[in-house]
């Protein structure tokens, strides 16, 4: 699954000597708190420009705050959810929330509030919840793997 | 190629960046970011330890160095990196260890 | 009780690398509009807070630094920084930001808020406060 | 407003020399990824059996996402939130989550919800959202206030 | 009646307990909790440090200590306090401090 | 690429005050079905991890003590811990939980995974590994 993203911007690149790889991210705390989530966030971005392939980013331990749709940060301040859905849309980007850490946290997808017997869920556009196993799946699949945390 | 060693906490609060210099090896490339970047300010008591450093290169990310107020203060032999430098620091090395 | 306490915020984290410092600030602020004796305490780690020369463009977050240059407009004028914390950091008070107030004992004149004060003399401005608040 | 609360322990407490005092609680780190909510819950359950008054519960920082309704922590672990709500109902508590710090981290009322244009909200009964200007209060109202964090 | 002083991080990671004790003064309390109570487990390099400490009382938080499986083996000098104790270390001083 | 990946799980955070620890074990267990070469490395306050004896009942969260003797049963084997580490902190082997595993290659003989060594040797099992999980 989630082969040749990005191969447009990739077939661009290879020409200039840049050889691409495939990375794996991954987020272990929130949005504002830590700056962990943004030093991730403008890895992301750096790597794409660079004509890399992002096979993941796995959203672990509060990392998986960063996936609620309901944040409203102030207007002059950056939107982290956004530009991470943002991101993920633009690069089909393979986000992914533990599921067992969103739990604990309380990001539920439509079918998580269903089988939780919740009345609301909160996770943005862009992101999917799933097991630990995909960090597994990333840490296998990649050729590198790098840790944002505190 | 070695290894790159990221460190994101300031030396004067926590000992991470301590503990990753003690198993450092030739040829390893150690990545100041985000509150580690205040390890490599000139003058600073971190700046003799990581001075000291031998065969290892290190680097900080500018977006922390700069929004710290640190440009034009840092230690020499401190290369300053973009955040596509880092993408390359990790593609260029083996494997990348965060030292949270 | 009397009506105001001394109130003392002390500050002991860099900015950028966690909230704690931007959030602390927005406590300042809000507080300042209570009428209570207010003090801001630098030390440790907290001194970055006041290196000047901020740029968050790259970064990509906002820049809060203005907040704390206009602090002397919220009437805040006693920011203690500890003397010892700057010195193993290789600071002196020329790598801070600026911090006035106007004095109305003294026909409004402008002056700096901010006081270096020693290990021990912070000491006893935590235990001369009312409260403390410790972000 | 918030006075004379947990005066039946109080008043069962005097006898025995105890001196009542009005707390106050700051929290600012979320359930589960720090240790601070846990000693604080366990401070204020400590507090409330010495008959003391716990004026205010302030959730600022990441603290402000022990409000939310939709965690649904392991079976066999503590449930944060459910604790805060129902020690809230027994001693009457005043539990405010601060707006701004909600805000950026999705933490929502209804009337926050609408006002916002969200389509969800998922604070927890017994929370209430409300200004930083509650904090400096319970500065002013309490004889102590406790912070704990990160 | 001094200051209540808190501290939460292990002193091996963290300089809290250290910028702590350099700013107590004669009749203070500091009660470590959470990864502070690390700092009082016999042995430990940091126990020196706070087996030097004068003109302080020195409390441990037993739930903190028996989690992480510290009972018995703690220096001489602390004082084992529960949260009730706790509770009564807040309101016996003036005001309480966090070092977070 | 190889089908097998040296995978090394580094821990440096103490137990309980956050939940870096705990998280970290629930990804060794369902890391443990992918039938990689697995090690967990312990060092700085990470060695706390393994400290004996918990009780925290009076803390009142869960005792993830047992998942980690439990690890054995997952066929994990290496579980290296640093003796500077260990030593700066007072502890010494005996402080640690038993962790064990039944070796294939010696009739299922029962033997301790837990290798202590030097932190010259720790940084040499980072090198040797092949990927890098650190919480």
């Amino acid at each position: 699954m989630c082969k040749n993203k990005n191969k447009d911007l990739r077939s661009t690149w290879i020409w200039q000597g840049i050889k691409p790889v495939k990375l794996g991210i991954c987020v272990l705390e929130g949005p504002y708190q830590h700056e962990a989530s943004d030093t991730a966030y403008n890895f992301a971005v750096a790597a794409l420009e660079k004509g890399h392939e992002i096979f993941r980013v796995f959203f672990y331990h509060d990392g998986v705050n960063n996936a609620t749709r309901l944040m409203v940060p102030p207007q002059d301040d950056r939107h982290i959810q956004k530009r991470w859905s943002e991101l993920a849309e633009q690069h089909n980007l393979d986000l992914v929330v533990c599921v067992a850490a969103a739990q604990r946290r309380g990001i539920l997808d439509e079918e998580e509030m269903k089988r939780h017997g919740k009345d609301a869920n909160n996770i943005a556009p862009g992101f999917r919840i799933s097991g630990l196993g995909q960090l597994i799946e990333a840490e296998i699949q990649c050729d590198r793997v790098v840790f944002f945390g505190d | 190629m070695g290894m790159l060693h990221t460190v994101n906490k300031s030396p004067y609060q926590c000992n991470t960046l301590e503990s990753c210099l003690n198993h450092v090896g030739e040829g390893d490339v150690v990545l100041l970011i985000e509150d580690g970047v205040y390890a490599a300010m000139k003058g600073g008591r971190a700046a003799d330890v990581l001075s000291a450093v031998q065969g290892v290169k290190v680097c900080v990310l500018s977006a922390d160095v700069k929004a710290r107020g640190l440009e034009g203060k840092l230690i020499d032999g401190v290369e300053v990196v973009d955040y596509a430098g880092f993408v390359d620091l990790v593609t260029e090395t083996d494997k990348t260890q965060a030292w949270l | 009780m009397s009506d105001v306490k001394k109130f003392l915020y002390v500050n002991r984290k860099a900015p950028h690398g966690t909230i704690y410092a931007l959030e602390s600030l927005e406590v300042v602020l809000i507080g300042a509009a209570f009428e209570q004796d207010v003090a801001l305490a630098f030390l440790d780690d907290g001194v970055y807070q006041l290196v000047k020369g901020w740029d968050t463009s790259e970064l990509g977050v906002k820049n809060f630094q203005p907040a704390y240059t206009a602090l002397g407009d919220y009437d805040i004028q006693k920011v203690y920084v500890e003397r010892e914390s700057l010195e193993e950091r290789g600071l002196s008070e020329d790598d801070l930001i600026e911090m006035t107030y106007e004095d109305e004992d003294d026909d409004w004149a402008e002056k700096s808020s901010i006081r270096i004060v020693s290990r021990e003399e912070m000491a006893q401005i935590m235990r001369d406060s009312d409260v403390i608040l410790s972000f």
